[in-house]
């Protein structure tokens, strides 16, 4: 069989083809959001859709997340596969009512009369000094909640594989995009393909230690990974989630006993967040294979500070990863 | 009054049965049987009864907490809603939604809401499915006189108008919000409806408690939801003769508010105004009243018989 | 010395005399919520409240959590030290912008220009056949949010002394009040004292093993362990956390170095549950004594049904932790 | 023009420093060395210096994003302000505001908010603390067009109202909200102090271009908001002659719109109409200038001399 040729792009170049794809394959599908049209997105990722796709299928809307939200929530229960654009996941605090107690529950509370057919579009993450409220990582507050689905891609490829999983899904499914990885690029095959939501990806293969990551950290994951090779050759083995919810804990854990030592790499401020799912699971699962603790490597307690020395200090990088590598397992 | 006798039967019977089965829901749960919040409808019949049945079978209906009536109204089984808040593997969500919580996805009911103004963006949404499929449908949606303060409101009305979707917003103004009189959290004052005009909405206040009259209004407001100019606005003056739910202390409200109200009890009123003009014999009166006590008989034997959900089915349909 | 008298009162008695004396000792504090004043509150803590205070200290407001809890926001940067009630904890998804992005933020982003006195009370929990969109416990997002302080009392000596230091904090604090457990008696001295913010309770001295565990899973964790005695005479040591954040980790991993065998309750859904951090935290500081790893009890992944039968399924119990224990230690 | 000398000279001095200083951030913001988003004050400066100053010296002000205007019209020192877009320890936040959160609680300078609407509940409660102890004080709250339909801007305006508390809405509408044009987010049309209305808050549209308008319509405002009848809603048409930031690719807005409004230039128009009315010579317009560039270049070097925070204080001033 011949090769079909393979395409570089970027992540904002996947997901505008994801969305295009979307819009042409299935009539229901339709994208809402603040500035997507006229503006052409506010990271300029639905550049072009409203002179090829026209106003009733790329909408405007007011600033006002809590409706933005609720009437795509609507919208799906009447027959229509919304595609919503959340400008950054900070202001889904403004929807949070909507996308916990209806999007994630009608189904249940139905018994299954109702379904939410339903992608959120949002932008996540810090590390570009917008300041405390603009650098947030809140994708592991919708990771905890049942009924939701929670991917956070990190590639091209998976980029695109899994926005086409999202707008299949019956489901409501929240699509974390980092606001610092749109010019990130990879290969993207012409052929057709998904990445299945709650399948975890190992990016690099290796026996001596596990990194744990997703989204942008996945890509400092890898960095510490070559690192370590180059500085100690030792051999990380690094798993990008891709998914949150559902987790792939078998790919987890698998990891973590054949290495017996994990790190788990997470944006989120430390306490309470995300990471500690994962370290609850591996100590769970692996807990005779592990040669010490689980290790996270957080965002720190603070409200990301303006200040690029400052904010540079509250999160996880690829040295810090290496760090906490060489310090806790003396690797 | 100009009024069909079978529609002057129709009225008496659903309104006589909504308020039969909120007594009978009330003594479930006396008994422990019904838990958790439970919110009756008493009194305000005349506005489910004058509202609903006006809508085609395919219009979409949104309702909240306060939601037995509305179910009924849309012909919703009693049964299964007793069933319902009895928590019974027969009840329309087998038990998983409870009194809050009623959905119909076959008769387009489409719950049930129990956030305070969280159902006015669904609502919305619903209508912009309509709109995009151009399926020619309404969404009827209810709210109460608290909802209208929370920002959702706001949102809803101003994305409902600016993009002309049809739906038809009913205001249930019972006066009060839980325990706090409407005078004290509207700055609008009590005539809601004046706000919503400011949304170039259209919008009117209608008598809740005289179900033809909520017929008109209701019939006349479809019509001009179908014309496609976009939400039409409707308040109904009505009252809860209950407390808030069957929580409530009830000592908010003075005994001679709460008696003039009673005064305009809209069951009592429109079977008199029937009886006097002649579209309703005191046998119609008596056979509906039995008619209806049975159908509530019925339903509770329904949910006492019925089996509660197996364990096992906890975790389903939670995904599709 | 003379032991001056010990009352028993309830927590919502508790709760009561705590608001009573803020009000009276302090002229800038005043009360604001949902149906607080003429309804006397929707779990009758502020009876009598608005007849003795007043309406400008006893305050209802219009459903409007966001401008509820924004406005005690600002009253608080002007001055005034508000104590609001946000009805239950469901609730608070409509003020998440303005706890998270506001209240949080506010005194680190002004650098200390301003600071936020504001307390929280809220009803969490569930297990009342409320269904759904009514019974969570959000407690542990918060806990998560830096800025944010979180206690979770479980005894009426407790809600006394950590609403009186949550009202002389000058950070914004969430108390937040279980809905089951208004009506639990317990003795209250009527001399002065405050529980400080950021110290855990040992409930109960053991060797075997720890259950950490906060407000009513708190409770369940001394009914398991005395259960726990009586069958198999292991003694549990209970630590009940009585606040989220700051978290007295000292306490927790004493324990842990001591018994070797932690078990964490969370009412919380299991994934991504405040419970994770616990885990987390015990196993990296005390891995070396582990017998095995630590056990979460939560509750299930899924909204809360209302079925009596099917709600007793999701939350955690005092058998359920009595059996986790069993299972897992073989004790 | 009913205008003294010395008011003119601070009019055309604070609105060039705005200006000036915003074409300063500009370039630091090219140069990397303001990072982040940067929200520009050009076009609007007549609002925030015809309205901040009327106010009281403890008096509220709480503004948005695009707050440098504020700040400024409120008299924080610009190299202060310029600092913290560098973020520097010498910044009004030592560094950890940034942009869009400026503070100076010396100069009741209550913010700089970065989510859309959010700073109108702080205003709201900001009064109600001013009602509260007395103070006789107002809060002065600045929101754009886009804010206007987010749930919070209802939720304010009706508890403003409701409670009867001393603030002054400020709205300056410079018909977009990022990309899109008012007309196709607010359904109340372009004149959206209308909807102010409908909260029992008096409300009046001034020409935001027009620095004494703008101070006459803000001192008759303040003057009826001390009165104690509650809060007053000011709607100032203007715009934006930049991008809504500087990331923003300005493909949205008509060339021959935007060339229209800066015919307006707030600045041109009035310096020329105070030089030809004799309030200020030639020679004062360019005194000023040179104060004006002084100032702004002292802000800078203030700025690009200042060391960056020290590490070791991340933590401090997360708790009190
Ligand atoms: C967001 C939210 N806040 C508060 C509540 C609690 N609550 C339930 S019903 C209600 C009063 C609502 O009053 P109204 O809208 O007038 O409807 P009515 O009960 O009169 O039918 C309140 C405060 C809630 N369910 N949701
Ligand atoms: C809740 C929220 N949603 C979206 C944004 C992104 N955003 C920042 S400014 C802005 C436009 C606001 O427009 P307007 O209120 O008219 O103020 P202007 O920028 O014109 O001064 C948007 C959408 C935000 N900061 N907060
Ligand atoms: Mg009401
Ligand atoms: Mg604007």
């Amino acid at each position: 069989m011949m090769e079909r040729p393979v395409a570089e792009i970027t992540i904002r170049e996947a997901v505008a083809r994801g969305l295009r794809e979307a819009l042409d394959r299935d009539d229901r599908v339709f994208l809402m959001g603040e500035d997507i049209g006229r503006y052409e997105g506010s990271y300029a990722v639905t550049r072009g859709f409203l002179a090829d796709y026209g106003p009733d299928r790329v909408r405007d809307t007011p600033i006002a997340e809590s409706v933005i939200v609720g009437s795509a929530i609507g919208a799906a229960m009447g027959g229509l596969r919304p595609v919503v654009e959340v400008m950054t996941i900070n202001f889904m605090l403004l929807a949070m009512d909507q996308v916990v107690n209806h999007a994630a529950k009608l189904r249940y509370m139905s018994n299954g009369q109702f379904s939410i057919p339903l992608t959120i579009r949002t932008v996540t993450g810090g590390g570009g000094q917008l300041g405390a409220t603009h650098s947030q990582s809140l994708e592991g507050w919708f990771a905890s909640v049942p009924g939701l689905k929670v991917v956070a891609p990190s590639t091209p490829y998976d980029a695109l594989g899994l926005l086409r999983s999202a707008v299949a899904d019956d489901n409501p499914v929240i699509y974390a995009e980092h606001a610092l990885l749109y010019g990130v690029r990879g290969e993207v095959p012409d052929d057709w393909y998904d990445v299945p939501i709650g399948s975890a990806a190992v990016r690099r293969a290796g026996k001596d230690v596990t990194i744990v990551a997703s989204s942008r950290m996945a890509r400092f994951a890898e960095e510490a990974a070559a690192a370590l090779m180059e500085k100690s050759g030792h051999e990380a083995e690094v798993i990008d989630l891709r998914t949150l919810r559902p987790l792939d804990t078998g790919t987890i854990v698998e990891s973590a006993r054949k290495t017996g030592r994990v790190v788990v790499v997470d944006e989120a401020w430390r306490t309470g967040g995300f990471a500690g799912e994962i370290v609850s699971t591996v100590q769970e699962e692996a807990f005779d294979d592990l040669d010490g603790p689980v290790v996270r490597v957080s965002g720190a307690n603070l409200p990301a500070p303006y200040s690029r020395k400052l904010e540079a200090a509250v999160y996880p990088s690829p040295e810090r990863i290496l760090q906490a590598i060489e310090r806790n397992f003396g690797l | 009054m100009n009024l069909q006798r079978p529609q002057a039967i129709e009225f008496y019977r659903q309104m006589l049965l909504i308020r039969r089965f909120e007594e009978a829901s009330s003594r479930l749960y006396m008994q422990g049987k019904i838990r958790g919040f439970l919110h009756l409808y008493i009194g305000q019949e005349a506005v489910a009864v004058g509202a609903i049945p006006a809508l085609n079978a395919d219009d979409y209906v949104v309702s909240h907490y306060r939601d037995h009536g509305h179910a009924l109204a849309r012909g919703m089984d009693p049964k299964v809603i007793m069933a319902e808040l009895c928590g019974k593997v027969t009840g329309s969500s087998g038990g998983k939604g409870g009194s809050m919580h009623l959905f119909d996805s076959s008769r387009n009911f489409m719950g049930g809401y129990g956030i305070v103004g969280g159902q006015l963006p669904i609502a919305v949404g619903l209508a912009l499915a309509v709109k995009y499929l151009e399926q020619g449908r309404v969404v009827m949606c209810f709210f109460g006189d608290g909802a209208v303060n929370q920002g959702e409101f706001h949102e809803s009305l101003n994305l409902a108008s600016l993009w002309k979707l049809p739906v038809l917003f009913f205001l249930e103004n019972n006066l009060y919000g839980m325990g706090t009189h409407v005078d004290r959290t509207h700055a609008g004052g009590r005539d809601i409806y004046l706000t919503a005009e400011s949304y170039k909405v259209p919008a009117a206040q209608i008598d809740g408690m005289d179900v033809v009259g909520v017929r008109e209004a209701t019939t006349e407001a479809l019509a001009r939801v179908r014309d496609g100019g976009g939400p039409v606005f409707l308040e109904a003056m009505t009252y809860r003769f209950r407390g808030h739910s069957l929580a409530d202390p009830e000592e908010y409200r003075d005994e001679s508010e709460v008696t003039a109200w009673r005064g305009r009890d809209p069951i009592e009123w429109f079977g008199e105004l029937a009886v006097e003009g002649g579209l309703l014999s005191d046998a119609d009166v008596e056979e509906i009243a039995e008619e209806v006590a049975a159908s509530v008989r019925e339903s509770i034997q329904f949910a006492e018989n019925s089996a509660e959900p197996r364990l096992d089915t906890v975790y389903e349909n939670l995904y599709g």
